[in-house]
């Protein structure tokens, strides 16, 4: 015990590990003594912000939740959601930002450990895996080594698994350099009747631990991921964890195959605070208690103590509640996979957490008191002066073009790492394992099929962190709107969030502002789209040296396509196929504000975006979900970074051969004409709703028709041309841009391997 | 002059070591249960050019430093002979 | 006929092959625990891909020593068919059911993608539904593909046409810009001496099913099943000679270095 | 008694090693340009009990043969201390 207390250091014990002054005096209070010092420890952990949401949890109350689909909603492991045939989806996205900075590889394997760990408590199969990833520029040694090691770690953790890793996405902007983001989202399957839960039911009832053994692994780390990275980061650095991909995979067979014999009660994963926070969530959501004796635990290490043993980290274990009749079947069952399974304790009344070691009582601590007792923070907020500097910038600082750099300008978007294709990431995946992956990543939301069903799961994530800086409310928003778009592109039916909250400090009240905002919007968003939110993570303190990330409530949309056969795909697929554009491009100058365009071609990450219209956003969905199952929709891609060049390039670019090259005329109908507005706002504004999609001339009319019916607008933009090249031309008919769809091809396929291209040597951190 | 560096680089001590563990377990399962403890590292042997022994010994220190070992989770060991 | 997918501790392309042989081309198909060692009663044995044991130490270094492959390998001298896919494959070289090693991919990266592939070799039982010379699309997952044998090796493996599948580009040319993790002479698949045992790295389980991106895979299945249907007419020994046409020995003098 | 052995597993040397020319051209492109060559190995520690210095080399030099090391690809050294 003493080895943790620097005699250096004359602060008290309590905060030494995180927890603050008057947060100690509540423990005290409400435990009516003082704690010792592996109860201190146990406090310690389950009250960080990473365990307790302090800082979030009255805000987080407010988004909607409730939807006629949600079986699960927030609180429970994952989210689980009603996909029809007696089966429902699992799905949760996490955070792992922490630990890849000072470890990446290690730190997104263990990463993906963990959000695995969450799907199957649930009692469902991974799979699916996402991964939402951003960096500071490549220009930096250290952010080449950062993303390097973080796309291997995801790598070679998920491919091992055999669960796909099908999309997901990658920002490079600088806000990111020393904090980079790491969120995963993994989504499972399972029959109704099998919905598990993290519930300590039954007095008399086993507790056993199954999977790895214990060693001193990432004691405190979740303590670690409640605080800015600093100069002393090294140092305060819990051992560094290694994930075991293989252990990991027989923990997932073990596991589901121990639920299927209906062996188990309740069933948590063991992620941050280990056994700690899997105990007491279990009992807390019960109303029960437990008893667990610490030397049962089968361990790695010699030595260990009831402090190391409750704290660890470990990876790959899991919590099992089991009844006693079945303790026999659940060891053989780990026997023959290899695995320890262990009785640790048993399920008490006594409402309390107890733990023994040797038989001699170390802790015991009300389940509530852990688990749900941490005080709640409501901090203040005040709005930062950068967002009413944002609302005076002025846009005609910002040269429009000569019409003759188009082309050129599209091609260094295409080039922009935020834009290129992400295939040197993607193709390090094994996205197509489980034969399911009707979709894999490159094109909008990735597609699930789900065997013996005509369906499929559509699956994206999304945010812009630029848009949710400039303006979190609206930025939230776009978020949302976006994910949603992406999945219904796809044509799937969009039907349920998940979220990862990536900020800064809260304690600092402009960044209590951009999240009191961001879930502002994310709220009204969800409302209006009727996605509702199942679950979520929280990772605040992203910051280095006081600099905080962008905002970046990355969403995780979920949609369900019924009849898998009438997906849609980005590419043009036939020479003669009219394209059209669904909904509104504004051409204004504001639509300029955050844009990819402004950051690399001028320098500016400026402006401040507007609000989507969420009920155009709604029946836009709804047109695209409308026209995909009448099967009028030959392509479909959304506008996002890039604006409506990038769109029709993308369109191209993935065409079907002989189908690729079109021919833009920007003065059709539903479109603003480019003599009116900034031809760059037109091409390459951003924070638009709408869709470029192409269809057979002949059903122009009823898909003219059913947006006429939602209130979609509709515009006849050109041709697929089968030219080989990218012509839009401006409403007198000469060309803005005419491109080589080689070229196009080129430059985006490319890009992010031209950008990476460099000395490979680990950066240093300065 | 001409060196034989080599560089081995192993995860420190308090590391759990996965692939270490799998093959010690495998090892035991194929009758050699006298071992208790396997890990896994690299062994790195760099020919390079330089003008004495010591000079090798600090060019190949550094580059275990900048390359060759993660400092999180490695620790590193050089050794240097005449090519 | 009756198919047996083997299934190691971390095989993850196990429940893939046994729909693609259950669902794609409608045959029976069981689950073989590592540690059974009873194969009677299969027709065919398949060790899919995946990361047994890991892959720690090296691919298909410690699956090797399963139980099962005992009798995988006596099922192999009985003359049964075995394909080992990805994975599979790597633990065939590991067991010297098939001759050279696997060395990391070229690239240092583990690669998905789509390949074309020349089947090289049409009168095997796992290619006789293919035309002699057809170039197929079938996607590869894996980080240690490169495959290696000494040069003796590789030009009687060229000689006695047991070269199944390369890496080519569209126009079916063997060149080093189709070639995705470095092997010797594109090498995708290669057969035994006897002709009856067949590893291949590209996955023919994922290209069952057009919505999945194709099914050029099928017929390395439905290829086995005729020359299941048909062997009692040309037999194992037919087999070998007609098959792969002087077959020397270097192969089993390769296994003999690992007993 | 406990030894300690090292079996040290490279690749033979006509074989191209990827890695330990990335590893190379790295170095090269750090500044390190007198490295003419690299190639990466394993290194293996193992714990085990043997009755003299002579069994636990004979014992590591089996695991080596059976299992550490691929014959058509790699060569192996085995070293023993006592522990
Ligand atoms: N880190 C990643 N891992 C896997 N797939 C990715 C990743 N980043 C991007 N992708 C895939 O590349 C495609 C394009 O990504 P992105 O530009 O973010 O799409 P969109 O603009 O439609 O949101 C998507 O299909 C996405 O899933
Ligand atoms: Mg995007």
């Amino acid at each position: 015990m003493a080895e943790c207390v620097t005699p250096k250091d004359p602060a008290p014990l309590w905060r030494q590990m995180g927890l603050k002054d008057e947060e100690y005096s509540m423990i005290v209070e409400k435990l009516g003594r003082e704690p010792n010092y592996t109860e201190l420890g146990m406090f310690a952990v389950l009250w960080s912000e990473h365990c307790a949401y302090k800082h979030s949890k009255s805000l987080l109350r407010t988004l909607p939740t409730k939807g006629e689909r949600v079986m699960v909603g927030p609180g429970e492991n994952a989210g689980v959601v009603d996909i029809g045939d007696g089966l429902a989806c699992a799905f949760k996205v996490e955070s792992h930002n922490h630990p890849c900075a000072v470890e990446p590889y290690q730190g997104a394997a263990t990463g993906i450990g963990g959000i695995v760990r969450d799907i199957l408590a649930m009692g469902a199969r991974p799979v699916a895996l996402l991964d939402s990833l951003r960096f500071g520029h490549l220009d930096d040694a250290r952010t080449r080594f950062l993303f390097g090691g973080v796309v291997s770690g995801i790598a070679g953790y998920g491919n091992c698994l055999g669960i796909p890793t099908v999309g997901g996405e990658v920002y490079f902007q600088a806000p990111y350099r020393q904090n980079p983001l790491v969120n995963v989202l993994c989504a499972g399957i399972m029959d109704h009747k099998d919905l598990h839960k993290g519930q300590a039911y039954g007095v008399g009832n086993v507790v056993m631990i199954v999977g790895h053994s214990t060693g001193r692994d990432g004691i405190h780390g979740c303590t670690f991921a409640s605080e800015e990275l600093g100069e002393d980061t090294e140092s305060k650095r819990p051992n560094v964890q290694v994930g075991d991909p293989f252990m990991e995979k027989l923990l997932i067979e073990a596991c589901l195959e121990m639920m299927q014999k209906g062996a188990v009660v309740g069933i948590q994963d063991m992620g941050a605070a280990g056994i700690t926070s899997s105990c007491a969530e279990t009992a807390a959501r019960a109303g029960t208690g437990l008893a667990i004796e610490v030397s049962k635990v089968p361990m790695r290490e010699e030595g260990m103590t009831a402090y190391d043993v409750m704290l660890s980290e470990s990876q790959e274990r899991m919590l099992l509640i089991v009844k006693p009749e079945k303790v026999e079947e659940v060891k053989a069952i780990g026997k023959k996979w290899g695995l320890n399974a262990a009785e640790i304790g048993q399920v008490t009344s006594s409402g309390q957490l107890q733990v023994f070691h040797n038989g001699k009582l170390e802790a015991s601590i009300p389940v509530n008191l852990l688990a749900e007792g941490s005080p709640v923070y409501n901090p203040e907020w005040k709005e930062p002066a950068y967002f009413s500097e944002n609302q005076r910038f002025d846009y005609s600082a910002v040269k429009v073009p000569e019409l003759k750099q188009f082309g050129e300008i599209l091609l260094k978007l295409l080039a922009a790492p935020n834009i290129a294709s992400k295939e040197p990431v993607f193709r390090q995946y094994d996205y197509m394992v489980r034969t399911d992956t009707v979709q894999g990543p490159g094109g909008g939301a990735a597609l699930i099929r789900v065997k013996g069903t005509t369906k499929a799961m559509a699956i994206a994530t999304d945010c812009n962190g630029r848009l949710v800086y400039l303006n979190p409310k609206a930025g939230a928003k776009w978020a949302v709107a976006e994910a949603a778009r992406n999945v219904a592109i796809t044509g799937a039916k969009p039907v349920a969030i998940t979220n990862c909250l990536n900020f800064g400090n809260p304690e600092k009240p402009e960044i209590y502002w951009q999240f009191k905002n961001a879930i502002e919007g994310m709220a009204e968003a969800c409302l209006a789209l009727s996605t509702p939110v199942t679950g979520g993570n929280v990772s605040f303190y992203n910051e280095t040296e006081g600099e905080a990330v962008y905002p970046t409530p990355v969403i995780g949309m979920l949609g369900v396509l019924d009849d898998v056969s009438k997906k849609v795909t980005p590419g043009f697929k036939a020479t003669g196929d009219v394209i059209a554009l669904l909904g509104t491009i504004s051409g204004d100058a504001v639509s300029l504000a955050g844009s990819e365009y402004l950051e690399t071609v001028h320098g500016a990450v400026a402006g401040c975006p507007r609000d989507p219209d969420l009920a155009l956003e709604k029946s836009l969905v709804d047109v695209l979900v409308k026209a995909a199952s009448e099967g009028l929709l030959r392509s479909a891609q959304d506008l996002s970074e890039g604006g409506l060049a990038v769109a029709l390039a993308e369109s191209c670019i993935l065409a079907e051969k002989g189908a690729d090259g079109a021919v833009i005329e920007l003065g059709g109908t539903g479109c603003k004409a480019v003599a009116d507005h900034r031809p760059d706002a037109v091409l390459f504004g951003e924070c638009n709703s709408a869709v470029v999609v192409s269809l057979v001339e002949e059903d122009v009319s009823r898909l003219k028709e059913i947006c006429g019916e939602l209130g979609v607008p509709f515009g006849v933009l050109g041709k697929v041309s089968g030219s080989s090249s990218l012509r839009i031309e401006s409403c007198m008919g000469t060309a803005v841009l005419d491109v080589q769809v080689s070229e196009l091809r080129d430059v985006w396929k490319n890009g992010l391997l031209r950008a990476m291209a460099g000395d490979t040597a680990r950066g240093t951190t300065e | 002059m001409r060196f034989r560096g080599t560089v081995t680089v192993a995860l420190k001590e308090g590391i759990f070591d996965p692939q270490g563990e799998a093959v010690r377990s495998s090892l035991v399962s194929m009758g050699y249960n006298r071992v208790s403890r396997v890990r896994m590292g690299k062994d790195i042997v760099l020919t390079l050019e330089a003008k004495d022994s010591a000079e090798a010994h600090a060019l190949l220190d550094d580059m275990a430093r900048k390359l060759l070992a993660n400092p999180v989770t490695e620790f590193y060991r050089v050794k240097v002979e005449e090519a | 006929m009756k198919f047996g997918v083997v299934v190691f501790p971390g095989s993850n392309c196990d429940a893939d092959a046994f729909h693609a042989i259950r669902d794609a081309v409608s045959q029976e198909c069981e689950y073989i625990w590592h540690q059974d060692t009873d194969l009677s009663g299969f027709d065919a044995i398949i060790l899919p891909g995946g990361f047994s044991y890991g892959d720690y130490l090296r691919t298909g270094a410690l699956a090797r020593f399963s139980p099962v492959m005992k009798s995988v390998q006596k099922f192999a001298e009985d003359g049964g068919l075995v394909i080992g896919i990805c994975n599979g494959f790597q633990i065939l070289l590991e067991a010297g059911l098939l001759p050279g090693a696997m060395l990391p991919n070229d690239v240092l990266e583990f690669r998905c993608q789509w390949v074309n592939l020349k089947v090289e070799n049409n009168r095997t039982p796992f290619t006789c539904k293919y035309a002699p010379g057809e170039i197929v699309r079938v996607p590869i997952a894996h980080h240690e593909g490169n495959y290696y044998a000494e040069p003796h090796i590789l030009d009687e493996l060229e000689r006695s046409g047991r070269i199944v599948f390369r890496y080519v580009d569209e126009a079916g040319v063997p060149s080093r810009e189709a070639n995705p993790n470095g092997a010797a002479r594109n090498i995708a698949g290669i057969i035994n001496e006897r002709g009856n045992v067949l590893g291949m790295m590209p996955h023919p389980e994922r290209c069952c099913d057009s919505l999945l991106g194709g099914e050029d895979g099928k017929r390395v299945f439905l290829s086995m099943i005729e020359w299941f249907a048909s062997k009692r007419a040309c037999g194992g020994a037919e087999l070998s000679s007609g098959a792969v046409p002087g077959g020397s020995s270097t192969a089993t003098s390769v296994a003999k270095d690992r007993s």
